[in-house]
């Protein structure tokens, strides 16, 4: 597999997926069929594909690997791939959700099943890009181009006020975007290079970093998100049609947190020391403030998109941590939250598929008629909770203890989310799934049907299994991470070092 | 100090009447101190020594364009009687304006006196007047170096009056025209039809 | 220096002016029923020079001075030419259909387009003038050209009367740079400023007149006001032929004024180009924002554009120069698409022009929503289209040139603008559908098609373009 | 056989979860019939009608049919589906499994507790490795555990047997039995764990099983919310073990329990900043970590779950919520020992919340008049005690206690859910009275149950019923005590064994004594229970009376040394095992005569002069409204944590979300930048003149600018 | 006193102002604004001719010549602008000018 460009097959097989079902002309009920199979087939072809990946893919390396490089644009930036221990296990995060996008849209999605399907493949292949860009501009490229399909999902399937939510979305990831973008230029006049390898090795001045931390910043806390920049992704949430959701939360956010590590951290360590309080007070925030205000929801999915935002909260608490655990923690939170949040939205997606509707209050009692989908949506609210022994414990256990080591006020604070999420995430299913089953428009709801067992049954495997066994994505990301602290605290000291001996360069 | 009486002169009146175009009620008026304004135009050329080029003024402006103007005002029937109204309103503002523009346009007049020194060589030295004219001087640059512009100026006539025809040009249905084609391709069958009279009918 | 040869320089210029001349004869001869002839004949014409202009490498200084064929102007050409071309393109049905059908209209245009190859080639003030007044005198026309139809003689009227106070105004400029530098030739101007030791008064004066000139036809800020009104009173057609060409052969002499005559002055016109650009991109992404008619929210947009476009200038480097070529390339591309679409808005015969009628176009017409959805998307710097790279050219040489605050403010207004962008997305892909529109013309949908697979492709495409880009950059320094 | 022992649960939780999954989906209820309610002959016949192809669907239905016509109530829950299919393979899987996991502890229990074992280490896998963070999964051996082990698997096998009767009318038996697995799974997951996380992780998951069990009637509201209740306040005492469990990993760069105990000396001067102040490093952790124990162990302040936990059929309250997981928190705190040794300001806060806890939870049981409550409150007060010894650092009595009460505790529960089982799901012991002669086996287990909790035995002797001993035990240690609230706990718990005795009478006299104040139908109908029911009841009654006269060397006697082997550690200097067995002879008597002294008074108000409590709550009403709505803690929390974070919540969302950050952030924005729109739209007036002015202006503008910045030179 | 080049420039920036005043305070005539132009191009014209002389360069004059061509060209296709205006709209007012705005 060593010669063959790897990852830019995984990241462009999509794209051939859209072409084959460009070439679906017939409009009748067989050819929508043929459609939903191509893109399924599609997607699972390349999760297959991407377990490629892992084969080549040595852990013990905590350099990038499977690079592949080639002139793009006249030579002002070019098309760099490459994986290491932290983008890798995004890259299969994607690919692994794709397949489960398709099947909760077999027929949720009615309407426009062609533009539907292109848009996710479309997506896919963005979303891969990201992860596996090196170069800034490309990575920029696939990071905001992502924004479109999404764009279209939420605005064309998507619920009442799709409209607003879709603009809302667009715009506030745009403006925090741009700004990127003005830093990466100003970090290709500094560096003179867009490529990320060794942009790694360059050490921008402090007062630079400085900027340039908050420009990434400015796009990174509105893409994970962060409070206070995080009121889009409720209401996108709630409009998205089921899969869009699913992706949203899966992996869009995860691109933030994604971000600061490879960008902000290992880039900029200076300013990165210098505005980690201020990423911990927000976290912190972010953790209580949320999670409170996912008390108060009527609606399932915006209950659930306010609690990704609680747990995108110990993401970024993790990552400023800068030690071991608490990243490793927060590439895990953000790995299990791809799918415990992708697969809670697809819990919801069964019942709305359903009834039509998100309001909690039109549900309750669902076990009676749906033990299996209440049996299901326990083990994620479960992991969703943090509860050992699901995957949801693991990457919150490892951020917390990560950041208590360095600050215990944000540790203590982020620590209450573990009493309100329980709180807001078992209310939440009291209200739905227990109780009796006396609404009269749910009298004849039924319970899951293979398709979603299909769909339900692998998500709460791997969330026991990595709760159980988190080894393989710890073990995957622990040379990276541990070769990103190395550096970060070298630079730091290297920082200090200099700053002790201006003054006593002075005094001789 | 001949030469400043007819500077002053010209100058007075040039700009006398460009008031007055751009005050005057009539428009009628107004073209008319617009040609006095180009004649004592030409005249200040002719002060600086640009002989054809005030004549060239003469010709084409006081004879063609002006008279265009003047023939358009004509043929546009418009009741003149309400085109000044509101004038004054504006005047103020504009005044304000037009004066600051100009005091800093003024400005640079100014600033020509104080640094007049224009570097490097003359791209076109005027020839002394005694051995060459200044039509001729004009003519030999026109004609070899800048042949390029008098082309594109060509192109720029063309231009307008092919924009002038295509805009203004109309080939009425019911309006008779001369057609030499026609007239001339007329012969006896096209153009003569013979009745038969019925006697005692009449025509 | 060892003139090339005439011919070899003034080829493209020469097939162009004679062609024209010929295609008026041609018109002329056939009479009423000659336009599709003369039309067809006028894109073959423009296409051959096209080839011309690519296929000759000679590069050089002819007529005295005045006439300048270097790399930069030959990349410029070969865009406007293009754009015009297409601008005829799609004239065809439109033209058939509101029923003034003239030949001299792709004549008028061709000679136009004739004015822009000599302002792209001009070096020399001179020539400025006199290229910019044929295409400007070629442009009141077209705009006029519907004679029957209020709003197009009001386009052609409020577009000569501005138009001819800002050749005034450049002429003005002109006269002062010539006065105080004693030259109208570029070289010599920069040469003389350079032997004087720097700027003086009299000559930025002349400096901002002469711009202002210049940014009439760009349509910056604050000399763009003609544009919504011309825009949206013109025929469509011609709309789409002065949202394109003008602008790339009044960006060449921008360019080449600034860069050329007057580089010793540098900080001089940095300085009114940057305001220019700010004031140009903010303006056109808020004024578009309440507008609902597409033509004129097309006219703002096209403003925001040409602010952008000068933020590459105002950093007037040779990445910026770059920038703002490889901009004018997708900013015709994205143009040419846009009115593609908006002249195939055509129902029960009518033309309409509100973004209403767009609504829910995706499920009526497919294929046209996708492209114009996508040229949005480009239009509004979204990656990965190419109005993207084009942003991030201009906005990299900003920065390069510490131009921060004018990189933010830019990036910032491309945010706004992205919100009326969306919102023609939003109308087809989002709303229920309005009837459908009549089928879309053959030429159209070439142009659309041609102009959509650019936008889309253009990361793959990109390549070449940037690098001639590059190349045509570097000659002006 | 480690493995076994807690494995063989999980596997019973496996199988049973199966078939309770697959019986579920395949026995969907058909629509209910919409407005005639959801019980009653009609609706039994629908769901027959619906269902008739399943033939062991619609042999369990008749029963029930009569069931459901002879209670209706709060029992429909059970009433109106058939039992689940493959109930009785479920249910003697686990059950089978359970007991041998049982007999196995006990064969751990012998060679570890009574042979020369040393503690060991059992790995199983690896879970967690981040940085110098290791966490494996892993058994850790020693006496402390295996008791552990005894107390878990032999009260969970009982409860197993007895809910095969207890719960033979309830549809969803596969499903109970996986929870009940389950749990114990956890549950020996704790008592096992090697580590701290691995202790989290059994600490979390009895918390899940306990709220699967609380809500397993999840039709009732009331269980539904006690179910929350129980795992959110859970939470709270969680939170508090995870800061510690941080803290540890802070302090020792480890979470396994042998790298901490071979460090806390190295460690016992340090101190640690903890929100901004300067601590001693152990006295915060281990207040931490005790935070976690008061929630588990439903301590003062955080014990506002455990009654509400009785939501949950009657087996669960004796498992978990009298048995096991609720003695998780002392267990902990003895497991931790040679960490609380080190943290004497830990140790006197843990004595004042076990004393106040005893003290309080029994004042409230005195007025209680729901059997489970009343047996829960007293749960939560002998829990009380056992925090009492751990405070005083009689880690041996307070563990002795867990051990005596888990058996007459759980039989107390099972005594009384025999009692309610006769009764037909009646509660109120208002409702109940002179059973004694209707269910005679029950009443006398439950005699032998309470007197065993009461602690009735000969004074200055070591003869008695199981709590005599280890309570007392408790008391003198109590006495004995060197830190500053150890009188105070002395005082409170001698106090609170004459309450234990009085409501536990109290609760005999009510069930069993008088006459009936049930309806006559009930009444008559009351049985006695199968033998499945009985059998445990049996065996727990053994425990009642044996636990502790056979173990009390052992435990806290002279033989305790080589008993624990240093699984409970005792620092140098506490002596607290030799002092309490040198108290004064009246301070030995004195649990006594406070048992005489309740039972005395329980006898007058209920038996003698049943009249007498009725005028003495009118007499003191306000106390007695204040000790029946249990100190008004309910009421308090609510307005502070519920309320008010629902009010926060929503006063986040709505103002924070919606008005300030919205508000100014992208909808503000955007009105903004519709309102410059509209004014530079308005600037294009379409005149030409204004266009004009405007280059001019433009021009003007420029110039001036030029002229006056740097045109001049 | 000597006639200089000063001279002549303040006149042509004074007839340069008349011009533009001329378009911006006209409200009722189209045909002024028409000749308001042609003022500006004479007072271009004359800066021209005055800079040429002071220069004693030619180009100046030819410079002018263009312009003089060219402003009989503009006057033209203006005038021929404002027949068809005038045809469409029977006015010549420039407040008339306004069917589209904003």
């Amino acid at each position: 597999m060593g010669g063959l460009p790897l990852l830019s097959l995984v990241t462009f097989l999509p794209l051939a997926g859209v072409l084959f079902i460009l070439l679906v002309r017939a409009q009748d009920e067989a050819a929508v069929m043929n459609i939903r199979r191509v893109a399924l087939i599609t997607t699972l072809f390349t999760f297959v594909l991407s377990l490629f990946i892992l084969g080549v893919y040595d852990p013990s390396n905590p350099g990038f690997q499977l690079v592949e490089e080639s002139a793009w644009m006249g030579g002002f930036f070019a098309y760099r791939m490459g994986v290491d221990g932290i983008s890798v296990l995004f890259v299969l995060l994607t690919t692994f959700l794709m397949p489960f996008c398709i099947l909760a849209s077999w027929h949720a999605v009615e309407h426009r099943v062609k533009e539907y399907m292109i848009a996710f493949l479309v997506l896919e292949t963005l979303m891969i890009g990201v992860f596996c860009a090196l170069d800034l501009v490309l990575f920029y490229v696939f990071f905001e181009g992502g924004l479109i399909p999404m764009f279209l999902i939420i605005g064309v399937w998507g619920g009442k006020r799709r409209v607003y939510a879709s603009y809302k979305f667009f715009l506030y990831t745009l403006l925090g975007s741009v700004l990127m973008l003005l830093a990466m230029m100003a970090m290709y006049w500094h560096a003179g290079t867009t490529d990320i390898v060794r942009l790694l090795e360059t050490d921008f001045p402090a007062g630079m970093q400085t900027w340039l931390w908050l420009a990434f910043f400015a796009s990174f806390a509105v893409k994970m998100p962060m409070w206070p920049v995080h009121t889009w992704l409720p209401d996108a949430h709630v409009e998205a049609p089921t899969a869009g959701s699913v992706i949203l939360a899966g992996i869009l956010l995860k691109m933030g947190g994604y971000g600061f590590l490879r960008f902000s951290v290992p880039m900029f360590p200076l300013a990165s020391a210098d505005f980690a309080p201020l990423v911990f007070t927000l976290s912190a925030v972010a953790i209580v403030y949320t999670s409170l205000v996912a008390l108060m929801q009527e609606d399932i999915k915006k209950l659930i998109a306010y609690s990704s935002v609680a747990h995108m909260g110990y993401v970024t608490m993790g990552i400023f941590t800068m030690n071991v655990q608490g990243i490793q923690g927060a590439i895990f939170q953000m790995i299990s939250h791809g799918f415990v949040s992708g697969a809670l939205f697809l819990c919801v997606g069964v019942v709305y598929d359903r009834m039509h509707t998100r309001d909690i209050d039109a549900y309750g009692g669902l076990v009676n008629r749906m033990p299996v989908y209440a049996f299901a949506f326990l083990v994620f609210t479960m992991a969703n909770v943090g509860l050992p022994g699901t995957s949801g414990f693991v990457g919150e256990f490892l951020t917390l203890l990560g950041a208590f080591q360095v600050n215990t006020w944000v540790a203590f604070f982020a620590t209450t989310g573990v009493i309100l999420s329980a709180a807001y995430a078992l209310w939440l299913f009291r209200r739905v799934v227990w109780g009796t089953l006396s609404k009269a428009s749910l009298q004849g709801i039924m319970d899951v049907d293979r398709r979603e067992i299909a769909i339900l049954a692998p998500l709460v495997i791997l969330t026991i299994y990595f709760g159980v066994y988190p080894v393989p994505i710890l073990d995957a990301c622990a040379a990276s991470v541990e070769a990103l602290v190395r550096n970060y605290q070298a630079a730091i000291e290297a920082a200090s070092q200099t700053a002790a001996l201006a003054p006593s360069a002075l005094a001789h | 100090m001949i030469e400043a009486f007819f500077f002053y002169l010209f100058a007075a009146i040039t700009i006398a009447s460009a008031v007055m175009v751009i005050s005057a009620r009539n428009p009628v008026h107004s073209v008319l101190f617009l040609i006095l304004a180009f004649v004592n135009a030409a005249g200040l050329f002719m002060l600086a020594g640009a002989e054809f080029l005030a004549l060239i003024l003469i010709v084409v402006y006081v004879g063609a364009v002006a008279v265009l103007f003047l023939f358009v005002v004509m043929m546009l029937d418009v009741d003149f009687a309400e085109l000044r109204q509101g004038f004054l309103q504006y005047l103020p503002v504009g005044m304000l304006v037009g004066v600051i523009f100009l005091a800093e346009l003024l400005f640079v007049v100014g600033a020509w006196v104080i640094a007049p020194h224009v570097a490097g060589g003359t791209a076109a030295p005027i020839p002394d007047m005694n051995e060459v004219s200044n039509i001729e001087a004009i003519g030999r640059l026109l004609y070899t170096r800048y042949v390029y512009f008098f082309q594109a100026a060509a192109m720029v006539l063309l231009v307008a009056m092919v924009g002038a025809i295509v805009l203004t040009l109309r080939h009425k249905a019911n309006v008779k025209r001369q057609d030499i084609n026609v007239q001339v391709a007329r012969n006896r069958a096209t153009s003569m039809e013979i009745k038969k009279v019925e006697p005692g009918r009449g025509l | 220096m060892v003139e090339p040869h005439i011919f070899s320089l003034a080829l493209p210029e020469i097939i162009l002016a004679v062609g024209s001349m010929a295609l008026l004869m041609i018109g002329v001869f056939l009479g009423e029923q000659s336009t599709r002839i003369v039309t067809s004949l006028s894109v073959a014409l423009l296409a051959l020079t096209a080839i011309v202009v690519m296929s000759m490498d000679a590069e050089g200084i002819t007529f005295g001075g005045a006439f300048i064929v270097d790399g930069f102007a030959r990349f410029l050409k070969v865009l406007a030419l293009v754009a015009s071309a297409l601008a005829i393109l799609m004239a065809v049905g439109y033209v058939r259909k509101e029923r003034f059908e003239r030949f001299e209209f792709p004549v008028l245009i061709v000679i136009s387009t004739l004015g822009m190859m000599m302002m792209i080639s001009a070096n020399d003030l001179i020539s400025v003038y006199l290229g910019l007044e044929l295409t400007s005198l070629a442009s009141y026309v077209v705009a006029a050209i519907h004679r029957d139809d209020a709003k197009s003689s009001e386009a052609g009227m409020k577009y000569f009367v501005l138009g001819a106070l800002s050749s005034g105004m450049l002429l003005y400029g002109a006269s002062l740079v010539y006065g105080f530098t004693g030259h109208t030739e570029f070289g010599a101007i920069a040469a003389s400023i350079s032997a004087a030791g720097g700027s003086s008064v009299g000559l930025v004066f002349g400096l901002v007149f002469l711009l202002a000139g210049i940014a009439f036809k760009v349509s910056a800020v604050p000399f763009h006001m003609w544009t919504p009104d011309v825009y949206e009173g013109s025929p469509t057609p011609v709309t789409a032929f002065f949202a394109a060409a003008p602008k790339v052969a009044a960006m060449a002499v921008f360019v080449r004024v600034v860069i050329d005559a007057f580089a010793p002055v540098g900080t001089d016109w940095q300085q009114i180009v940057s305001f220019m650009a700010i004031a140009s991109m903010a303006l056109g992404s808020f004024a578009a924002i309440g507008q609902r008619n597409i033509k004129r929210l097309m006219a703002y947009s096209s403003i925001g554009h040409m602010g952008f476009a000068l933020v590459g200038l105002a950093a007037g480097s040779e990445t910026g120069v770059q920038g703002v070529l490889i901009y004018l390339a997708t900013y015709v591309a994205m143009t040419a698409g846009g009115f593609a679409c908006i002249l195939a808005m055509r129902r029960n015969g009518v033309m309409t022009e509100t973004i209403d009628d767009l609504a829910g176009l995706s499920r009526t017409n497919k294929t046209m929503a996708f492209f114009l959805a996508m040229i949005m998307f480009s239009l509004a710097g979204i990656p990965p289209f190419a109005g993207f790279f084009a942003k991030y050219f201009v906005f990299v040489a900003a920065i390069e040139q510490g131009l921060v605050a004018l990189a933010v403010i830019g990036v910032l207004t491309s945010v706004v603008g992205a919100y009326y962008y969306l919102r023609i997305i939003k109308v087809m892909y989002f709303d229920e559908p309005a009837p459908a529109f009549e089928k879309t013309p053959v030429e159209l949908s070439v142009v659309l098609w041609a102009t959509g697979l650019f936008t889309v492709f253009f990361v793959v495409v990109a390549g070449p373009i940037s690098s001639a880009a590059a190349a045509a950059a570097k000659t002006l320094f | 056989m480690y493995s076994l022992i807690v494995f063989l649960p999980l596997v019973g939780f496996l199988i049973a979860g199966a078939i309770s999954l697959w019986g579920a989906r395949t026995t969907i209820p058909a629509p209910a019939g919409g407005a005639h309610g959801h019980h009653g002959h009609d609706h039994a016949v629908h769901a027959h009608a619906a269902h008739d192809e399943h033939a062991h669907a619609s042999h369990a239905h008749d029963d029930h049919a009569h069931d459901d016509h002879a209670h209706g109530g709060h029992d429909d829950h059970h009433a109106v589906e058939p039992a689940a299919p493959a109930s009785r393979p479920a249910e003697l899987i686990t059950t089978g499994l359970l007991i041998v996991s049982c007999l196995l502890s006990w064969v751990a229990f012998l060679t570890v507790g009574f042979g020369e074992t040393e503690a060991f280490r059992v790995p199983v896998a690896e879970w967690m490795t981040s940085g110098s963070l290791v966490v494996d999964w892993s058994f850790r051996i020693d006496t402390l555990t295996v008791m552990m082990l005894i107390v878990v698997t032999t009260v969970s096998s009982l409860v197993h047997v007895y809910s095969i009767g207890y719960m033979h009318e309830d549809p969803a038996r596969p499903r109970f039995f996986a929870y009940l697995s389950l749990f114990t799974f956890a549950m020996l997951m704790l008592v096992t764990s090697d580590n701290l996380v691995q202790m989290f992780f059994g600490w979390e998951g009895v918390g899940l099983a306990s709220y699967l069990l609380i809500g397993f009637w999840y039709k009732k509201p009331s269980a539904s919310a006690a179910a929350i209740k129980a795992f959110v306040v859970n939470r709270v005492g969680d939170f508090g073990f995870a800061l510690g469990i941080f803290g540890v990993f802070y302090l020792f760069g480890s979470v396994g329990l042998d790298a901490i105990f071979a460090n806390t000396e190295a460690v016992a001067e340090r101190t640690m900043t903890f929100l901004g102040a300067e601590w001693h490093a152990l006295e915060i952790v281990t207040f931490l970590l005790f935070i976690g124990a008061m929630g588990k162990s439903a301590q003062f302040l955080l014990h506002t779950w455990l009654p509400d936990a009785m939501e949950g059929p009657t087996p669960v309250s004796a498992l978990i919520h009298a048995a096991t997981m609720v003695t998780a928190g002392v267990f902990m705190v003895a497991r931790l020992s040679p960490l609380f040794e080190q943290a004497h300001g830990t140790l006197t806060f843990i004595t004042f919340i076990g004393a106040t806890t005893a003290f309080f939870a029994a004042t409230v049981g005195l007025v209680q008049n729901d059997i489970k409550r009343v047996i829960a409150y007293s749960t939560c007060s002998q829990l009380g005690y056992m925090f009492v010894a751990l405070g005083v650092g009689a880690y041996g009595a307070g563990v002795f206690h867990l051990f005596t009460h888990a058996f007459f505790k759980a039989l107390l529960f099972l005594g009384a859910g025999s009692v309610i089982h006769a009764m037909h799901h009646e509660q109120d012991m208002r409702m109940m009275g002179g059973l004694r002669s209707k269910i005679p086996l029950t009443y006398w287990t439950m005699v032998i149950g309470t007197l065993a909790i009461t602690g009735v035995g000969i004074p200055l002797t070591h003869i008695g019923f199981a709590g005599f001993l280890s309570k007392d035990a408790i008391i003198e240690s109590a006495y004995a005590g060197h830190n500053g609230f150890a009188g105070y706990a002395f005082m409170l718990t001698l106090i609170a064994a004459a309450m234990t005795s009085f409501y536990s009478w109290r609760l005999i006299f009510l069930t069993f004594f008088g006459t009936s104040r049930a309806d006559r139908h009930t009444f008559e109908h009351a049985h006695e229970s199968p033998r499945v029911m009985l059998i445990p009841l049996a065996l727990l009654s053994v425990g009642a009376v044996l636990a502790g006269m056979v173990f009390y060397e052992a435990f806290v006697g002279e033989a305790q040394a080589e008993f624990w082997k240093g699984s409970l550690f005792y620092g140098p200097e506490n002596h607290i095992l030799h002092d309490m067995h040198e108290v004064p002879a009246w301070v030995k008597a004195s649990p006594f005569f406070a048992m005489l002294l309740g039972l005395g008074v329980a006898y007058w108000f209920y038996i003698a002069d049943p009249e007498q409590p009725k005028r003495l709550a009118a007499r003191h009403d306000a106390l007695y409204q204040f000790l029946l709505n249990k100190w008004y803690f309910d009421e308090l929390y609510d307005i502070l944590f519920v309320r008010s974070a629902k009010a926060l919540g929503r006063f986040f969302w709505k103002a924070g979300d919606g008005m300030v950050i919205d508000g100014l952030g992208p909808n503000g924005v955007a009105a903004r930048v519709q309102d410059v729109s509209a004014r530079v739209v308005r600037l294009q007036t379409g005149y030409v003149y204004h266009y004009a002015f405007a280059m001019l202006i433009g021009v003007a503008a420029l110039i001036t600018w030029a002229m006056f910045a740097g045109g001049i030179n | 006193m000597v006639i200089g080049l000063s001279h002549y420039l303040s006149v042509a920036a004074i007839l340069f102002t008349l011009g533009i005043l001329g378009i911006f305070l006209n409200r009722k005539n189209v045909i002024v604004i028409l000749m308001s132009i042609e003022l500006i191009l004479l007072a271009v014209n004359l800066n021209f001719v005055a800079f040429s002389a002071q220069l004693n360069d030619l180009v100046g004059q030819i410079f002018a010549l263009f312009v003089l061509t060219v402003a009989a060209a503009e006057a033209a296709i203006g005038l021929a602008i404002l027949v068809v205006f005038f045809r469409n709209r029977g006015t010549i007012a420039v407040e008339d000018i306004n069917m589209m705005k904003g």
